[in-house]
């Protein structure tokens, strides 16, 4: 009988520390975590039993250093390590290390993310497995008979593409065969001159793509099983923002046949412990395999949500020898989930991320929300980090439910002091393409490419709250301000916090 | 009560009575703003009462309405800085790091014409490449960075002289 | 094919107003609040669309003022009210005033709601619908033939009490037929010299009952559910502290039982919209209906989050004209929740409530946590209504999950400024008897009567702590400082609020 | 620096240096308490820093330490109160409403020879009763108020000359 362990070492920051630390807790499991001097009094820093210094803010000398940490597990008596996602969280190399360190690394094996790791290699492996990749040549093609050839058996439309490619230069979408020549021609001009290489393969063009995931869980019993799937086809910047589960795609009769190709993808990897398989969702129902992350997920609460587990928790009972609990043998889901990512970044002037200490957080909550957060008031969003503040879930007993809830959570979150996207995840939730599930991944460009936050419609509302706020900060304009604020010795942004000005201590 | 304040490098004037009715000169508008006893704004409009937020920190205030975030700079006496961050934005003859962060590429060279909106030098911020242009056509007169510097909001990269 | 109502108003506060007012949003339906002066700037006078002030503090002359509430919901043109739990929400004649003044009253008929308003009736009826009751006299007891023949009816042990009774006088528990004679004269004699009556009657004796309630729920078409069941038997001074759902007391086969007798009950008083059908469940597995309510339950929460169903959103629906929606038709159980109140009281002085503002406030979050609260930073908490403020409730894949959950949750759950039942709580829900299920209604009194909150063991920290926040609000301590403070231009408790003291806006 | 503070009616004293380093005149033990950037308390213990809460709000400091409440005073020069609620609970010769409310019912008659913990008067505050008792053996010398009389923390209700 395998035993829990009694102490685990958190190697990450921010929200999934957070989250990660939740659930040691509520195991019973004593806690450590570790901090670069920028995350001194970090809420992740704080919430753990024991904490320890790793170095400067920047992450390849603190949360990236795998000495360190190792280090630090060993001064703390760790049993465990627990990557959360990010860092050092798919780094083959870390996992040996914790191995060699007699530390158990919560995660799969060191072979299974360099297999993972490795696309050319875990692709292969996955098309003897059976798992559909997207139909195309392996290799560049030569002669237009190749192309052809290529083409014929992966059906149109088919996409030609620069190999050294990028930004669409080279790239040619053809939907007949007779305009295949003139395309691979043009291609390999334009590829040419851009990249001074004209190189060219093909492969199948995807019409209305949607970004489908499921997540997998493995123990060391030779259990494996999928946790349904989530879509996340809003991604801006290649960064997913929005994602949700289930899909409004996928019917059951898929659900079964993807879950089983992410199943069969997780046996062909020997894996173990808690993975996702990502897919490409054609409009006729084909998909294809295109990664597996072998980490936790920052969405890996909309499948909690759906599926009324706790993936964490299962990690941590994974990685300590027990099979996977009776929870995941016997799995259904429940209503509809969508998660929201709170960065600080100006959706306005193409996410640039904003830095800036938290001047006013309130957070949203009642039934259906749920926050996965790293920051509270007063935390400082610095340069050093990924600037994800927190994580909005909001479940309801249908799409059309769990929707409301988000728009309305997100009008109750309030956080000042620098830019953020909550106005935009908002209009994004509201939208009605979103509403009729319309999401492909190329979402954000199709609708949003204009998009403005409409700073101007309430522009004098907020001059007169700046107004109000500044009178009232100022006590000679108190002074003179009307009776109702006159009588009151009272200044309500000094009170916030609790002290009064004017009264003293003596 | 007339306060001034600075959005955008755009000059906006409020007139602000009994610190709770505000109007404004170009737009025939009244605005009345409520200060609770728990320290938080309201807006009234009718049997309306509803919350927005702000909050003042040194010469700059942030304001939430409808999760719309405005960010105004109280402008100081000596004539000084349009906005909080980025340097002095409002000059055109100055190009600004819109955040600290590293030079990675210097594109413009001192001689140049450039015309507004051309490329003139990358800084990389958070992991993330910021392009930083010209505002307007001009002269490049001084670059004061090089690839690898440190760069904070503060010192001009690049220094204009504006054509015309 | 009916609508939705276009507008509510809900005619209540606190946290319950709060709940509803959010479920209205979600539905997309338009909000109108009524407040005393007191609530002026409540959290439930604010979220509304629209309020309306409808008298002072004292409720009489408020928020129990029919009248008032009307005219507020006739000039803000509602279609319905809402009356949460509470106040007017089991006053038939208030339904009946909103009747007259074409308005829904978001509840059960002004029939149903007096039927079970009067016990006497109520159980009446309930015997003729074949729903069990205590069994004992109906009457009081002439002859020592009468209780005789009645305890043997009813079965040892029973109970003798005094009609004019209370407070243990003239009560007496037998548990066998010899003892009967004594018993009764015993308990004559003492109601006699207590109550100058010595009228008494014999009822069933409950060995270690839990309080069961099942929430129901039916629609004006004829349609009635349960939606499972709810245990509150940790109550102190009458008053529920602590809920969970399921019960560890009620098997499958028990859940059917009285689930159907539940549904029996919502039939026999031809109800209809939510309630609350509460049971007395004895040792052996048998159980006696007590009451009825006629509204939603402050635990109304608990069985949300186990069956994924809004309940309040339902109540909308369902006096909308809707058919009970289709989660109601197919309902299950997933996993435990368990709900604590947070009360402003103080538990180590007989729950003596507190009142004062609320200097500090800070709510837990994570996965399986849901707040409904009443109250935010800087609430004034005041005399003149139910100290409630929050309501955290937690969910679990299983039992000991959610109560791992909820001690953690609660250790996260800072409040300042008043006395509050936190760490109450927290003993009560990781108590080892609580663990293993042994909540009977006398839990308190059996394991907590010599409760205190161990203020001695930390007493030292505490005066450091006290002695460091003194010591930095008043700013020539702060000269005087070590490096480490002195060196910032910076005093945390002013900045809180992010006003830094020392800087002046000119 | 020596802190005094009042805690349940009792003088408690601690010597904090540097702002930080507490120690007890009365028990062998050093407490470090450390203030963050960000306005928090955190209790140093070796590797583990756990938060403790802490709010002034003019002469009273609340504290949370493990979910434990605290509420301390700092003694006013004049040598007044004990405590901020309750009038003077440090002095039994003097009874006080728990909280504002009103009378329900008066028990003690002026004259009366009391015990300790004799119940008084009770006054009814949030819909709760609220027994008020002597705190030490004594004879009534005043009954202030009167059934259905609304009463404050401030005023004493009854008033006792103490026995010895």
């Amino acid at each position: 009988m395998p035993e829990l362990f009694k102490k685990v070492l958190v190697a990450n920051r921010g929200e999934i520390a957070v989250r990660v630390l939740r659930a040691c807790r509520t195991l019973g499991i004593k806690t450590v975590s570790v901090y670069s001097t920028a995350d001194r009094y970090a809420v992740h820093t704080l919430m753990a039993d024991e904490c320890y210094e790793i170095g400067p803010p920047p992450p390849l000398e603190s949360y990236l250093c795998i000495d360190k940490i190792i280090d630090a597990a060993k001064k703390a008596g760790a049993d465990a390590i627990h990557p959360g996602y990010g860092f050092l969280a798919e780094n083959a190399a870390f996992s040996q290390a914790c191995i060699d360190n007699n530390l158990v690394f919560i995660g799969p094996s060191p072979e299974s993310i360099q297999l993972m790791g490795n696309k050319v290699e875990s692709r292969k492996k996955m098309v003897n497995a059976g798992v559909p990749l997207i139909p195309g040549m392996k290799d560049a093609g030569e002669s237009i008979e190749q192309f052809r050839k290529a083409a014929d058996k992966a059906g149109y439309p088919v996409l030609i593409k620069a190999a050294a490619g990028g930004g669409g230069k080279g790239m040619r979408v053809v939907h007949k065969q007779e305009e295949l020549e003139t395309a691979v021609d043009g291609a390999k001009r334009e590829a040419k001159s851009a990249f001074g290489d004209d190189t060219v393969y093909l492969e199948k063009y995807i019409t209305d793509p949607r970004h489908i995931e499921f997540q997998v869980f493995a123990d060391s019993h030779g259990n494996a099983v999928h946790v349904f799937e989530r879509e996340c086809s809003i991604q801006r910047r290649h960064q997913k923002i929005v994602e949700e589960s289930p899909s409004i795609a996928v019917t059951p009769e898929l659900r079964k046949k993807m879950g089983e190709a992410a199943v069969e993808v997780v046996k062909a990897a020997n894996y173990v412990n808690a993975g996702t398989v990502e897919f490409l969702l054609d409009t006729s129902g084909k998909f294809y395999f295109l990664e597996m992350n072998t980490r936790i997920q920052v969405e890996h609460p909309i499948t909690e949500e759906v599926a009324g587990v706790d993936l964490v928790a299962e990690q941590l009972r994974v990685a300590s020898g027990f099979p996977l609990s009776k929870q995941f043998k016997n799995l259904s889901q429940r209503g509809h989930a969508i998660e929201v990512r709170i960065y600080a970044e100006d959706a306005g002037n193409n996410f640039m991320p904003s830095i800036g200490k938290i001047l006013l957080y309130q957070e949203p909550t009642g039934p259906g929300v749920r926050i996965d957060s790293g920051v509270r008031h007063n935390s400082e969003v610095g340069i050093d980090y990924d600037p994800i503040m927190a994580k909005l879930i909001c479940w309801g007993e249908d799409r059309d439910t769990a929707r409301a809830r988000m728009v309305k959570a997100l009008s109750e979150y309030k956080i000042l002091g620098l830019r953020h996207s909550i106005k935009y995840l908002s209009d994004i939730v509201a939208h009605e393409k979103f509403g009729s599930g319309e999401t492909y991944t190329d979402f954000i460009e199709r609708n949003f490419s204009d998009w403005s936050d409409g700073v101007d419609e309430n522009m004098e509302m907020a001059l007169a709250t700046a107004a109000v706020a500044n009178a009232l900060v100022k006590p000679d304009h108190v002074a003179s301000g009307n009776g109702d604020m006159g009588s009151r010795d009272y200044n309500p942004w000094l009170t916030i916090g609790s002290w009064r000005i004017g009264e003293k201590i003596k | 009560m007339i306060y001034e304040f600075v959005h955008n490098g755009e000059l906006k004037t409020v007139d602000l009575k009994d610190n709770r009715i505000a109007t404004f000169p170009d737009v025939n508008k009244a605005v009345e703003i409520d200060c609770s006893p728990d320290g938080r704004f309201y807006l009234h409009n009718g049997d309306a009462r509803s919350e927005v937020h702000a909050v003042v920190s040194g010469d700059t205030i942030f304001v939430d309405i409808n999760s719309v975030l405005y960010e105004f700079t109280i402008p100081s006496q000596d004539g000084g800085k349009g906005t909080s961050g980025g340097g002095d934005m409002a000059d055109p003859s100055k190009v600004y790091a819109p955040m600290p962060g590293k030079v990675v590429k210097v594109i413009a060279v001192e001689g140049d014409e450039v015309e507004a909106k051309a490329q003139l030098i990358i800084v990389e911020a958070m992991k993330m490449e910021h392009i930083c242009i010209a505002k307007a056509k001009g002269k490049v007169t001084a670059v004061n960075f090089k690839e690898g510097d440190q760069v904070d909001t503060e010192t001009p990269l690049i220094e204009l002289e504006l054509a015309e």
